[in-house]
């Protein structure tokens, strides 16, 4: 009696104890992510938010995937041939691959998800638009005829942001132009959907009959190996927060940091920093309908030339590790790398750009300034340049409103003069927000549009390059955007987690990641 | 049994203090009702707050003076400490029997609590007791009122629960002050005479508390009557009615109706009390007093005797009778 | 009028700590008036070069992430701070004063108005602001007028409690008995005995239209972003925390002081003025 | 009493009705376009319209109205346009951090407010009243994210005793043990709120004390305690209940901030990062859910003082 008393006693003391315990909340097998937000939906054919797209590639697997050299592998695929000039692309499925309904991929799910993709998908217009046909050709081989070669085909499907991820043919059957919703998000990937709790979590667990590529992990390439039983993404809208979580073991990986914090986390043994391979840039669109702008070249130039670009990435960024004032369009390095036209890039020279406005006819028009207070650095950005074009004699007028205002509003042509957003990673310039005519901005010069058709109208790579560095001077001179610079993101980890590269390619995998 | 020496009351703050109530002393014995008479801001309710130890601390403080109960002196003894002591023979009733009873509490409850401090009873014992006490001060349907919230009761209904409490509290000594105030003419009699009643039952001490004289010719054996935080003179009721000394009683009793004069005699006293601190030197009586001499404005006031027990503070009293 | 003051300022000498607390609003109103010329710098000159130092001689409250002297537009922010006390503390007035005095007044329309204020009072204050402030768009004046609706609500029961005691009160009803023109009674026994509960009221919401305008600025959507108020410097430099903490305490430090001022002179005005409303306004009182 | 709670909830549901009206043309005012932010960047025109025709957003606002209120009555919210998920749904997994911190916090504002009040109530004049009311003064003058924000940096970043933000349920992996999430955000919540509550006992106890039958109380020769606990506190109480009904309701909106800070999943700051994505199904939801248990806690409210207060009479 006195025995079992005892018994129950120190029972109770242990569950107590255990209650009390700062347990990190899950059990191991859980790796927490905390997101600065939550995804608009995780239908990775819609849309481009870059959070779909680091959640999305854990489920959803494309045909192609990028090495750690930028150079598209086989993935789901597992080899192509090129007929008719590369007109007619004849890709092979990998065998055995399974849906995480169980169903086995063929290539009825390839030509049906690159169908969807095609027509309603974000960038699928962008290589599908010159298809002529796209068709089973057997049980796993698909082909894929195109009016014109593309340089770009296969980087456009390895690109999983906004990419054509392969879905079960009925789930995009029935979808079509809407969003899959959450019951229906099956792929092919190694974890797979297990709950989306709205600002709580999305929930992906580990998928026990993955078939992956049977080679070393590289990059987006390779094997993909489930090493935790769960990965949960959870929105933390404040950095401080994130950060702190990291400290305090609540979270195992935090994405963009503060740049501001990037001295002090550097030297923090609690927390491991991954930089981001693939900078982000800014851009500040002008608009070409209507305005002041419009067809002002030459006030858009007195406009480029006022500008400091150093001291706005300054301003926004902080640490000088984080960021570089770059005036291509790409990083250096990169094969699409050019400086053509970049002397412009960053004069600053607030003299030289009153006399170009004057000699442009700038009579002092306010000219408006679209930024939201969503993206800290946007406004920071927008800030710096305001003060910078005042000092130039431009009067700006910032007009402050929320994101989804912003979006709105710059749809409407007599509501901005200039807005300001930015542009993630691409592989291909082709993808770049400024060659698409119907982005806000609407910049369709002739000019362009000669340029462009050179730019895509050939498979040959020097030729394409060649192209590009016309079209990115052209950039600089008829300024219908102008970029404020190279911005590297960088995460946390929790220093427990292994596997994990020193720095993430454009978003952050964790196949391959333990804890 | 009571007594009160000297009683020296003050208010407002250590630094600004001022006197209230000076020098006030009077007895009261077993089975005897003491009228205590002056126009309201006389000190006659600070004086019986003092005696009953409720003076609002830390505002207002006995400074000096003594009050004894059957020889203890209870002075600095807030209630509950007297009853600790044994001292607890002092109970009072108020002058506002609407707010006098906890609204939130029935009136069982009220008188119980009461019941239980004094005698150490409880549970249905205190509830009994209870009972008893209310069919004591005749209320009807006893048992079924102690039930009741105090907002179900009229007001003559409600005084009498407070004597029910008071009386719970086993006094040698009931404080009643100008409890017949708030009642229609035809209750305030029936209350007077159950004091009256309970008085002689108990064998209690009443200090009776008024601005009426009429209601202190009627129940009181003696009278005090205070102006300015002072007694001005003191008497059984029957000489002190027959023979007033001091001007100020008389000026009292020229309010009242007289009933064996031919015309009514309704004669005011002219002016106003004087507030604290604004009282004159000398006779604070002395800017309202029709036999005002330059000598009642300084110096201390003699005072005058007209009988064993019937004395006044003045200089020139009414009445030439003295001893 | 200055015995009148005397005696505002002897209610004080009895509370030094409520005295400091007035010394302390005169002071932010004389810094506000003449922040430009007592600020060393102008408050949205940039210098990156110089961002996030601490404080110095140069800089006493040190710069922000944009190199701007937090000093200079800390005082600046008090111009701010004012102008929404100012402006939330009218509005309220101006529109919860002739609502309450209508509805006390006339009884058939007053039950309909006061059901309107029920109404409003249910919303969630905080989500009301910022629900009209996104319908509005983000603007000073459209701060003070989401914040201000809080505190319309708050006003018009206490004009209408009050209105209501002295509508019933036998010398209104002499005067109306009398022929009185109701426009008579307002200007001259209404207003009149308004004037002290509602001078309290006005203390009160002054010093929590700071807080309220604070959480506004700290959700974005307060204050535009490129104003230099209080509670946009707080927003914007949360995450320098660690790294700055100087950019958080200033501004926080600020507000704290002008609501603590404002609580202190409101909480005097109240006990001297009138101790009835004492719980009318504590029940109510909500940012 | 039946009688006085179905005229009350009649009234409830008159004020709900105007209300939901008032939320319904709200939110349509506000500007910019939830298909926008559903469909991105780069969506064609014909897309947009699409989805509006879908979404039912080409029909005049009454239509929608009506429709929407049709679908409120049968217990249907709506789809958040957001998550394609039920707003009910929604609501339900925001309701658990949204109440579960409420009531945390109302239990920090009980303990500390209420008694503290008693304490510099019965010191009146004092230098511990005067001490105390000076402490409360200065806690309700201090911005609630500016607090918060210094408890995360002290007991989560430096000390690390407690977790900085999140709040995973109770019913998940942790159990109640999950609570020690909320301790940080629900004293950031709880400070202004108790300095209120005790400010509102402070007064009110004096109120009280200055009464009648409090000196009856005290002529009885019943001790001092009780005479506070019985008498005085019993009464003074009954104006700070209603208090408590309010601030309660208040606590849910008012939440938002300290969600903010602590990033809680709570409902307040699912209305302000709907109201951000415009996702109007979830806005109107969730203040309709809050307006109804603001009335719900009045109606709450108005039915305890029929126990706590013989004198109310409901009919």
């Amino acid at each position: 009696m006195r025995h079992s008393l005892r018994n129950l006693l120190s029972g109770a003391a242990l569950a107590l104890l255990a209650g009390l315990a700062p347990v990190t909340g899950a059990s191991a097998e859980t790796l927490r992510y905390a997101t600065i937000g939550e995804p608009p939906s995780l239908d990775v054919h819609m849309g481009t938010a870059t959070i779909a797209a680091t959640i999305g590639q854990h489920m959803f697997e494309t045909l192609y995937a990028f090495d750690s050299t930028f150079e598209p592998q086989p993935l789901l695929a597992s080899g192509e041939q090129l007929l008719d000039d590369g007109r007619t692309i004849v890709m092979t499925l990998r065998q055995g691959v399974k849906f995480h309904n169980g169903k086995e991929m063929t290539a009825e799910d390839v030509v049906a998800s690159l169908k969807r993709w095609g027509e309603f998908g974000a960038r699928g217009k962008l290589l599908m638009a010159n298809a002529t046909s796209l068709e089973a050709t057997g049980p796993y081989e698909v082909t894929l005829k195109l009016s014109e070669p593309n340089g770009a085909w296969k980087s456009m499907l390895a690109f999983p942001n906004g990419g054509p991820v392969i879905y079960p043919s009925e789930i995009v059957t029935a979808a079509a132009g809407e969003p899959i919703a959450p019951e229906n998000y099956v792929g092919t990937g190694p974890f797979k959907f297990k709950e989306w709790r709205g600002n709580r979590h999305v929930e992906l667990v580990k998928f026990d009959e993955y078939v992956g590529v049977d080679a070393p992990a590289d990059g987006y390439a390779g094997a993909r190996v489930a090493e935790v039983d769960a990965i949960r993404f959870i929105p933390v809208p404040d950095v401080g927060t994130r950060v702190s979580g990291v400290q305090a073991g609540d979270y195992d990986y935090a994405e963009f940091i503060s740049g501001d914090l990037y001295g002090v986390l550097k030297d923090d043994p609690s927390v491991k920093i991954h930089l981001s391979g693939a900078p982000i840039f800014g851009l500040m669109f002008m608009n070409s309908k209507e305005g002041p702008l419009a067809n002002n070249f030459e006030l858009r130039r007195a406009i480029q030339t006022a500008l400091n670009k150093e001291e706005a990435l300054r301003v926004s960024v902080g640490e000088e590790a984080l960021w570089k004032a770059n005036g291509s369009f790409f990083p250096e390095g990169n094969i699409w790398y050019t400086e053509a036209g970049t002397e412009a890039y960053s004069e600053g020279n607030p003299e030289k750009a009153k006399e170009m406005a004057a000699a442009a006819g700038y009579d002092g028009t306010p000219i408006k300034l679209l930024v939201s207070t969503n993206y800290k650095t946007h406004f920071d950005q927008a800030t710096v340049f305001t003060r910078q074009l005042a000092d130039a004699g431009i009067n700006v007028q910032m007009v402050v409103v929320d994101w989804a205002t912003l979006l709105k509003k710059r749809a409407q042509p007599d509501q901005w003069d200039m807005f300001v957003t930015h542009h993630g990673n691409i592989p291909d310039p082709i993808l770049l927000t400024a060659l698409n005519d119907s982005y806000p901005g609407w910049w369709a010069t002739e000019d362009k549009t000669a340029l462009k058709a050179k730019f895509t109208g050939t498979s040959d790579l020097a030729a394409r390059r060649a192209a590009w560095s016309e079209l990115q001077a052209l950039i600089y001179e008829q300024v219908p955007t102008i970029k404020v610079g190279d911005v590297y993101s960088y995460d946390i980890a929790s220093p427990s987690l292994k596997g994990m590269g020193e720095t993430t390619l454009i978003w952050p995998h964790f196949w391959g990641v333990s804890k | 049994m009571l007594k009160v020496r000297n009683l020296v009351v003050a208010a407002g703050s250590p630094s600004a203090e001022l006197d209230i109530v000076s020098d006030v002393s009077f007895e009261i014995k077993r089975g005897e009702v003491l009228g205590l008479v002056g126009e309201s801001g006389s000190g006659k309710s600070i004086t019986s707050l003092a005696v009953m130890g409720l003076l609002p601390h830390p505002h207002i403080w006995v400074r000096s003076g003594a009050i004894e109960l059957d020889g203890a002196d209870i002075t600095e003894e807030p209630p509950h400490l007297r009853v600790e002591r044994g001292h607890g023979g002092v109970s009072m009733i108020f002058q506002e029997p609407m707010t006098s009873l906890n609204p939130v509490l029935r009136i069982g409850e009220q008188i119980e609590e009461a019941v239980r401090v004094h005698d150490g009873s409880t549970g249905e014992t205190a509830r009994i007791r209870a009972r008893e006490l209310l069919e004591m001060v005749r209320i009807p349907d006893a048992r079924l009122q102690l039930n009741a919230y105090p907002h179900e009761l009229s007001g003559g209904m409600r005084q009498r629960v407070m004597i029910a409490i008071a009386l719970a509290c086993r006094p040698q000594v009931l404080i009643a002050d100008e409890p017949t105030t708030a009642l229609d003419v035809t209750v305030q009699m029936q209350v007077l005479s159950l004091i009256r009643e309970l008085c002689d039952a108990f064998d209690m001490g009443v200090l009776f508390i008024t601005h009426d004289l009429g209601v202190v010719s009627e129940l009181a054996d003696r009278v005090a009557v205070m102006y300015g935080g002072k007694l001005a003179e003191t008497g059984p009721v029957a000489d002190l009615f027959r023979n007033p000394l001091h001007p100020y009683t008389g000026g009292l009793m020229g309010c009242v109706p007289d009933p064996g004069a031919g015309h009514r005699r309704f004669r005011t006293i002219p002016g106003q009390a004087p507030k604290p601190g604004e009282v004159p030197q000398g006779c604070k009586f002395a800017p309202r007093c029709d036999h005002v001499q330059p000598v009642c404005r300084s110096g201390a006031i003699p005072a005058v005797a007209a009988g064993p027990a019937h004395a006044a503070y003045c200089h020139h009293p009414l009445s030439r009778e003295l001893t | 009028m200055t015995t009148k003051l005397r005696s505002f300022l002897s209610v004080f000498a009895a509370r030094p700590v409520a005295l400091l607390g007035l010394v302390y609003l005169v002071t932010i109103v004389t810094v506000a008036l003449g922040a430009d010329v007592i600020a060393p710098y102008a408050p949205e000159a940039i210098e990156p070069i110089n961002r996030l130092s601490p404080p110095s001689w140069g800089h006493l409250f040190g710069t922000d992430h944009f190199g701007r002297d937090t000093f200079s537009r800390v005082l600046h922010g008090s111009r701010l701070a004012l102008l929404i006390g100012v402006g939330v503390v009218s509005f309220a007035l101006a529109t919860g004063v002739p609502i309450g005095i209508v509805s006390a007044l006339f009884p058939r329309l007053g039950r309909v108005l006061m059901r309107m204020v029920d109404v409003m009072m249910a919303f969630p204050s905080l989500l009301l602001a910022l629900g009209l402030i996104v319908i509005l768009g983000q603007s000073v004046a459209n701060a003070i007028l989401a914040i201000g609706v809080i505190y319309l609500t708050t006003t018009a029961r206490i004009t209408y409690g009050v209105t209501l005691r002295l509508r019933e009160e036998t010398y209104v009803e002499a005067a109306r008995s009398m022929g009185a023109s109701t426009v008579w009674m307002i200007r001259r026994h209404i207003l009149p005995n308004m004037i002290s509960p509602l001078l309290v009221q006005a203390s009160f919401v002054f010093a929590f239209a700071q807080l309220g305008a604070a959480s506004l600025d700290f959700l974005g959507l307060g204050a535009p972003p490129e104003i230099p108020s209080w509670g946009n410097m707080l927003a914007e430099s949360r995450i320098y925390i660690t790294r700055a903490p100087w950019l958080l305490f200033y501004p926080g430090l600020m507000i704290v002081l002008t609501a603590f001022s404002l609580n202190l002179v409101g909480d005097v005005l109240r006990d001297r003025l009138d101790p009835r409303f004492r719980e009318m306004l504590s029940n109510r009182q909500r940012r | 009493m039946l009688a006085y709670v179905l005229k009350r909830t009649g009234a409830a549901i008159a004020t709900l009705v105007a209300a939901s009206i008032v939320i319904f043309i709200f939110i349509h005012l506000i500007p910019g376009d939830p298909i926008y932010v559903m469909l991105g960047d780069e969506a064609t025109p014909e897309q947009v319209e699409a989805l509006r025709i879908r979404l039912g957003y080409d029909q005049p606002i009454y239509v929608q109205y009506f429709y929407w209120a049709g679908n409120v009555l049968r217990g249907d919210l709506g789809t958040s346009i957001f998550f394609q998920e039920p707003v009910t749904l929604i609501i339900r997994d925001g309701a658990e951090t949204s109440l579960l911190l409420a009531t945390v916090t109302m239990v920090w504002i009980v303990a500390l407010g209420v008694p503290v009040g008693v304490l510099a109530a019965i010191r009146q004049g004092t230098w511990i009243d005067q001490g105390l009311s000076g402490i409360a003064m200065l806690l309700a003058s201090i911005p609630t994210f500016w607090v918060g924000l210094y408890l995360i940096l002290i007991f989560a970043a430096n000390l690390g005793w407690l977790p900085s933000s999140g709040y995973p349920s109770i019913f998940e992996e942790g159990g109640l043990s999950n609570l020690r999430y909320l301790l940080l955000p629900s004293l950031t919540l709880a400070a202004p709120n108790a300095a209120l509550i005790l400010r509102l006992t402070r007064a009110s106890m004096l109120d009280v004390a200055k009464e009648d039958y409090v000196r009856t109380a005290r002529s009885k020769g019943i001790r001092p305690y009780r005479v506070v606990l019985r008498h005085i506190l019993r009464n003074a109480l009954l104006a700070v209940v209603s208090a408590f009904g309010f601030t309660f309701a208040a606590l849910i909106s008012e939440a938002v901030v300290t969600e903010t800070v602590f990033a809680l999943p709570g409902i307040g700051r699912m209305v302000v990062q709907s109201i951000l994505r415009r996702d109007y199904p979830v806005i109107q939801g969730v203040i309709l859910v809050i307006v109804c248990l603001y009335l719900v806690i009045n109606l709450l409210v108005d039915i305890s003082y029929r126990y706590l207060d013989p004198r109310v009479d409901l009919e």
